[in-house]
């Protein structure tokens, strides 16, 4: 929509005009790792970080989410909402700003999950670029989000001596406005060049870990099904459900009722579930459909890669690297896909 | 724990599609040990719009909920209702199973694909049932009943365990004696008291005769059914694509979200229950 | 559902422990008093002098050990409808197992050192080794959550099953940073989940309190502990704390 | 032995409730002659010492602690404390003081179950708390409020209060940020006006007037009411003793009646507990504390073991002030959350952890008395030796000459009351049995 200037001694003073009418969420160190968790100041955010341990999925799509009240022996629901505040996730990567596009793919899609949706209203994203490789377990580059293209409000870049701010939607251009004095303007083509320039430069600094390209991917993985590589990885894998949990993408769920000590009601309240776990795909008489880990793997994968492009036609792996640095087992999704491309090569 | 960090939050309220219907219990049956039917009115008698095949979410708060098929056809003579059969297998179902006429039970639905009645319009119909599976088919042989001009030669082959784990029993008697359709049943083991077939539901289908140009299979069965009967339609020459199955998940939310009932890329709540062979036939996971 | 509503009587029965689940009951403040309004509380020694041999669900705390421990649960065992194993030492044999380390009569020998010991030493066990139970409620105390969950589950009859997934599962959710990850071990990849990773969200690290897991991998638990420079004896040890006698089992097939 | 006159009386509480633990109260007058009078520990023995021999001295806290859920806390103090002095690692300013905090809470969480669950309902003539919740619902209410909050106070500093989570030898695993301090502080103070009104309660409860003069043993502290550090001292011998020195004081011996130890100094018994406490520090009670003594009419020094409760209500004042002390101190001075400690030696740490074999003793006023804790580690941080003095062991010999005292003086009474009165006087001391079972150390005399 438009591109402005922000001085970096204005960020203090951007922060604190958000602050009058968000609640902010940013990147906050913790121990040696990074977490999304809601700020006072803008001092404590670190905006050079490398992926938090989960995605800003969770203030879409929360760990735990109630969907409604009801009263014992009821067939309705006495109460159906959600509690939120209008809040800003600052300082999103660009991976995660296409994590948040998957879900919406898959909760918007008819028909469309309310609660998610009530709770997308509410938040306003405003991006932070990656002006280097986070590490390497990122594969952001071969994934193509590396660089902003959209689903974000505003998308903050650093320019060196200064910010480069594009306004994408009329949430960001509401807030632009409220901090006008704040921002210097120059002309679209100006500014817009500047960014292609510093994006070249930016490319000297990321590495492309993956052996495939975007459009081999698919192929890659339509005949993969019943590769001996995923046997290699189910013996690795013990379960834990980490991959699965830090995911930007992944969005299964369970649903169960808590009823309160006196059984009087309670409500229906759904969690996150991961296909890694054994019970997921079981059904009754004990039959299950993904018993062998390495079946439930592949079935990660495979919906990172191929079923998503099946059914919402993107890619569900935001090249994030969360999964490869969370792993215990040391299973990592770079070694696993160039082992399916070297062994589709040389067949 | 600690919740020292409770913001002030405004609440907005949802218009929730968790949120059940009102559903009452206007008839019980208990027809085996584990086997129960209800026949479930909606609010303001309100037909449920189902067609064959499809199934709903029930709910009892406390509990939880879980899929069950729609068992009656959309055009039997009262349309206030409609009819289900529950097994009791674990939580759910037995809290379900307790429940009696006039008590009120939450219904979500209808959801899934339905059999593809319109295809099967015209054709020569086989159904084969094991087990529970009568229970999502019967739907479809009463709509075919009902409308039976519309189809050509019907065949209803069943297969249970054992004779008194038969369901619907009167019903399917009535279904045998009507002169346009040709019945066969089997038990895998049989009481002293039974006088039919003895064996797997596989041995029934080689002696139907059939013209397989214009034959729909419509198989309903428990997963290890599937195996076999579709291995022996195959060998009869029934095409891939003309052989219809109905498939059961763990689902949570009907809704195509949940990813629990996922097969490869396809959703069993959305893309199915019922699937046409062909469609699932590569997919390890499907059958 | 429609008749009249019909109290259900509970029982706490403890054996050899440290009454700490039972004590997590009392703080459970009003949620108490209104679960009162569902059960009869007929025996809870440690805080009320009513006694009852006629009770439903029997809460069965501590590790049973010696001769009359287990004719007492035995006895117990006829009297209630649904026994409950309420606490690690009921469940796995908890701390308790650690005894095991030892026959009886290494143990007297430790103890006494050459001096005669008058009374039967017992031999700690789980509650499963001697009578059926019919639910679980794990933990080292048993986690308020998840007593009460299960609890209303009980009451409502569809009764309570454990997570059979890793405290992994609940330790991430809770964004905590893996101990691994910080030149710790831990035992959460092996301890079934349940009590909301309630240690490592503390700093401190998984001891396993809640019980192995069904279904462990386990080839690619040895490759993490290679990996991060552990060995099996190392990790045994740890997890013997809470496990020594699944583990003892085991071993004996 | 008093006058027994010509009686009979044969009085057997066997599992005595309402008590940590089990044990049975068995009386037994034939032709006018106390033939038995005592308390019998019948708790299963649960061998912790052979438990702990050969584990980690990083672990000794977590599992000793298992000895007992209600003194859970106070095991894991004496524990860190022992092991921290084996190996010579002096923890910081803020570790102690967040240290005295949670024992404080344990204090108060403790002293409050005994006064309500476990002492009232004798005082006001009902089997136990359940007919309360009818016929005294705001006591109940205000008990269970008390109580919640303590435990909601300890989930923020230790996770938990039962088997606290973050207490660990050197320090803690995690400290409370500067905002949990002040809901900490914000829920202390809401149990004020509940304290009061627990004050107000007791002074209309009669205790049985009876008194036997004893022995008092408690730790000893120049600057404080000791609770987590001090010398040991006794009403008797009036020096200090060090830690380390406890068997000069603690002499442990078995009897036949019990699976416990019982102990001894000098006499043939001592007492440990809020009334030992009282009588030897009054003085440095801080000044509510010394209201609420004022209040309740509780004067030093007093013989009467049913006292123990008051005393145990004075020390909820002392605890509950002191707690907000050092809350205070730690909201305005900033509290250090990096002042923290891993569990265990971390991979690398453990490569240059040099631990020097020695022994090392922890000694502790829990809210039953004083816990002692000794252990032996190897160079390799293995324990190879251990004992734990239970406040509870230290108080079995008091008990049984209470109640030799006591049966004698109330014999004239009905059999009822005579065992009720026995009850009331073992309930006093607050016994912890699980404690006093936790290994059978037995030595013959
Ligand atoms: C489309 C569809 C139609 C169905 N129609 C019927 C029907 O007409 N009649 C009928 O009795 N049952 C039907 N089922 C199966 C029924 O949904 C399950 O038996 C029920 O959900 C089990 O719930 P529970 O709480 O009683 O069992 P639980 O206590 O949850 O589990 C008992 C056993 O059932 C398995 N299970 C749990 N959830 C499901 C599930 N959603 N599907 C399959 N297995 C599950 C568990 O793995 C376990 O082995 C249908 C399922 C689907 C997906
Ligand atoms: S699959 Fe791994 S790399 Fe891809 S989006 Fe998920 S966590 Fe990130
Ligand atoms: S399981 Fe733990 S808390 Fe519970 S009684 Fe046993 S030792 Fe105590
Ligand atoms: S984290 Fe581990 S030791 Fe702690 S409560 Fe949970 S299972 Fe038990």
């Amino acid at each position: 929509m438009r591109y402005v200037y922000l001085d970096k001694d204005n960020l203090g003073k951007f922060f604190d005009l958000l602050k009058e009418d968000y609640k902010i969420v940013g990147p906050v160190k913790k121990e040696n790792k990074f977490v999304f968790a809601e700020v006072e100041d803008v001092s404590e955010m670190s905006l050079e970080y490398i992926p938090t341990i989960l995605p800003p999925k969770k203030y879409f799509f929360p760990q735990k989410e109630k969907l409604g009240d009801f009263n014992m022996g009821d067939t309705k629901m006495s109460q159906t909402s959600i509690e939120m505040q209008p809040t800003v996730i600052f300082g999103a990567h660009t991976c995660d700003i296409d994590g948040i596009e998957c879900s919406d793919a898959v909760f918007h899609k008819d028909p469309a999950d309310p609660y998610y949706s009530k709770r997308s209203k509410m938040i306003t994203v405003i991006g932070y670029e990656c002006m280097f490789q986070c590490d390497d377990c990122a594969t952001c580059v071969t994934m193509d989000t590396h660089n902003p293209k959209a689903g974000y409000d505003i998308m903050i870049t650093d320019a060196k001596d200064k910010y480069i701010l594009h306004v994408n939607s009329p949430k960001g251009n509401e807030i632009i406005q409220k901090a006008g004095e704040l921002l210097e303007n120059d002309s679209e083509e100006k500014i817009k060049s500047y960014l292609v320039k510093l994006r070249e430069e930016k490319m000297k600094k990321f590495k492309v870990s993956l052996i495939a390209n975007y459009n081999e991917l698919k192929d890659i993985f339509d005949g993969s099904y019943n590769s001996k590589i995923w046997e290699d990885v189910g013996k690795r894998c013990v379960s834990c459900g980490n991959c699965t949990a830090v995911c930007p993408t992944c969005y299964c769920f369970d649903i169960y009722d808590d009823v309160k000590l006196d059984i009087s009601g309670g409500d229906r309240t759904r969690i996150w579930d991961s296909c890694q776990l054994k019970p997921f795909a079981e059904v009754a008489g004990g039959e299950n459909f993904r018993e062998e880990r390495s079946s439930r793997q592949r079935h990660r994968l495979f919906r990172k890669f191929d079923y998503s492009v099946n059914k919402y036609n993107k890619f569900f792996c935001t090249g994030c690297g969360r999964c490869t640095r969370t792993c215990m087992a040391g299973i990592s999704l770079i070694d696993t896909v160039n082992d399916l491309t070297k062994e589709k090569n040389n067949v | 724990m600690c919740k020292c960090n409770q913001d002030a939050s405004k609440t907005i309220s949802v218009d929730s599609i968790y949120s059940p219907m009102e559903g009452t219990i206007v008839k019980t049956e208990n027809m085996t040990e584990t086997e129960k039917f209800f026949e479930i009115k909606l609010e303001e008698g309100k037909p449920l719009g189902d067609i064959p095949g499809q199934f709903v979410e029930l709910s009892i708060f406390g509990i939880g909920e879980a899929p069950i098929s729609v068992s009656s056809s959309p055009t039997k003579q009262d349309q206030s209702t409609f009819e289900i059969v529950v097994r009791n297998v674990g939580m759910f179902t037995a809290a379900l199973n307790k429940l009696d006429v006039g008590d009120k039970i939450g219904v979500r639905g209808p959801f899934g694909r339905p059999f593809p009645i319109d295809d099967l319009k015209g054709n020569d119909l086989m159904f084969v049932a094991g087990g529970l599976g009568i229970v999502p088919l019967r739907s479809l042989i009463n709509f075919v009943i009902d409308r039976r001009r519309d189809f050509g030669a019907v065949s209803i082959l069943l297969g249970c365990k054992s004779p008194n784990e038969r369901l619907f029993v009167d019903e399917i008697d009535k279904w045998s004696n009507l002169t346009d359709i040709n019945y066969a049943c089997t038990v895998d083991k049989a009481d002293p008291d039974w006088k039919g077939n003895v064996g797997v539901i596989t041995t029934l289908i080689p002696g139907v005769d059939l013209d397989v140009n214009k034959t729909y299979a419509v198989v309903v069965g428990p997963p290890i059914m599937y195996k076999f009967v579709i291995k022996e339609l195959l060998k009869k020459g029934v095409p891939e694509n003309k052989i219809v199955l109905s498939l059961e998940r763990r689902m949570k939310c009907g809704l195509g979200k949940c990813g629990h009932c996922q097969i490869n890329d396809l959703y069993v709540c959305q893309d199915g229950p019922t699937f046409l062979y062909s469609e699932i036939k590569g997919l390890e996971e499907a059958l | 559902m429609s008749e009249a509503k019909q109290k259900v009587r509970v029982a706490f029965f403890d054996f050899a422990d440290c009454e700490g689940c039972q004590l997590q009951v009392t703080y459970l403040n009003e949620a108490f008093l209104g679960l009162l309004e569902h059960v009869d509380i007929v025996n809870f020694r440690e805080a009320i002098s009513e006694k009852s041999d006629d009770y439903d669900i029997a809460f069965i705390e501590g590790s049973i050990t010696r001769k009359h421990d287990e004719e007492r649960i035995k006895k117990i065992r006829e009297n209630a409808k649904i026994i409950v194993a309420y606490g690690a030492c009921a469940c796995t044999g908890g701390v308790n197992g650690l005894r095991r380390h030892y026959t009886d009569e290494e143990a007297k020998e430790i103890v006494y050192k050459g001096r005669e010991f008058p009374l039967e030493a017992g031999r700690p066990k789980p509650v499963h080794e001697v009578v059926k139970v019919d639910y679980y409620i794990h933990g080292c105390p048993t986690n308020n959550d998840e007593f009460v969950k299960a609890v209303k589950g009980i009451l409502l009859g569809k009764g309570y099953t454990p997570p059979s997934y890793s405290v992994c599962v609940e330790c991430k959710l809770k964004e905590n940073v893996c101990l691994f990850e910080k030149g710790q071990t831990c035992m959460g990849p092996v301890t079934r989940a349940g009590c909301d990773a309630w240690c490592t969200s503390y700093g401190n690290k998984c001891y396993g309190c809640r019980g192995m897991l069904d279904n462990p991998a386990e080839q690619g638990q040895m490759d993490i502990l290679e990996k991060n420079g552990y060995t099996i004896a190392e990790l045994k040890q740890k997890f013997e704390t809470y496990n020594m006698c699944r583990m003892e089992a085991e071993k004996n097939g | 032995m008093g006058n027994l006159s010509k009686k009979e009386l044969d009085i057997n509480v066997e599992y005595l409730t309402r008590v940590e633990g089990h044990g049975n109260i068995v009386v037994n007058i034939k032709e006018g002659k106390l033939e038995k009078c005592q308390l019998e520990i019948i708790e299963a023995p649960r061998f912790f010492e052979a438990m702990v021999k050969g584990r980690s001295m990083f672990e000794v806290q977590h599992i000793t602690s298992r000895i007992c859920g209600i003194c859970s806390t106070g095991h894991c103090m004496a524990s860190v404390k022992a092991v921290e002095d084996a190996i010579g690692y002096k923890v910081s300013d803020q570790t102690t003081m967040l240290r005295k905090l949670i024992l404080h809470l344990e204090t108060l969480d403790s002293h409050l179950l005994h006064a309500y669950f476990l002492v009232a309902p004798d005082a006001l003539g009902v089997p136990s708390v359940l007919p309360l919740v009818k016929t005294h619902t705001d006591v109940v209410l205000r008990a269970l409020r008390m109580k919640k909050t303590y435990s909601d106070m300890c989930d923020i500093i230790a996770g938990r209060h039962t088997h606290p989570i973050t207490v660990c030898p050197r320090g803690w695993t995690k400290v409370p940020n500067k905002k949990e301090l002040i809901k900490m502080k914000e829920l202390l103070e809401s149990t004020v006006d509940d304290l009061n009104i627990t004050v107000d309660t007791f002074k209309t409860l009669t205790l049985p007037s009876f008194e036997r003069e004893t022995e008092y043993v408690a730790l000893n502290h120049p600057d404080e009411y000791a609770f987590l550090d001090g010398d040991i001292t006794t009403t008797d011998i009036k020096e200090n003793i060090k830690p380390q020195d406890y068997k000069q004081i603690i002499k442990e011996y078995h009897v036949a009646h019990s699976t416990s130890k019982h102990s001894k100094n000098k006499r043939d018994s001592y007492m440990v507990g809020a009334l030992a406490r009282a009588n030897i520090n009054f003085d440095k009670l801080n000044a509510p504390a010394k209201g609420v003594a004022d209040a309740l009419g509780f004067k030093t020094p007093c013989y009467n073991p049913y006292m123990n409760t008051v005393a145990q209500v004075v020390e909820m004042a002392h605890c509950t002030y002191d707690s907000l002390d050092i809350l205070n101190h730690l909201i305005n001075n900033g509290i250090d959350e990096t002042d923290i400690v891993t569990s265990w030696p971390t991979r690398d740490e453990l490569h240059n952890f040099k631990v020097k074999a020695g022994t090392g003793v922890g000694a502790v006023e829990v809210p039953r008395g004083l816990l002692v804790h000794e252990y032996t580690v190897d160079e390799k941080a293995v324990v190879t030796n251990a004992n734990c003095c239970i406040p509870t062991n230290q108080n079995l010999a008091n008990i049984d000459l209470d109640m030799k005292k006591l049966i004698p003086e109330i014999i004239g009474k009905s059999k009822e009351e005579i065992t009720l009165l026995s009850e009331m006087l073992v309930r006093a001391y607050d016994p912890c049995i699980s404690c006093s079972c936790h290994m059978l150390d037995v030595k013959f005399v």
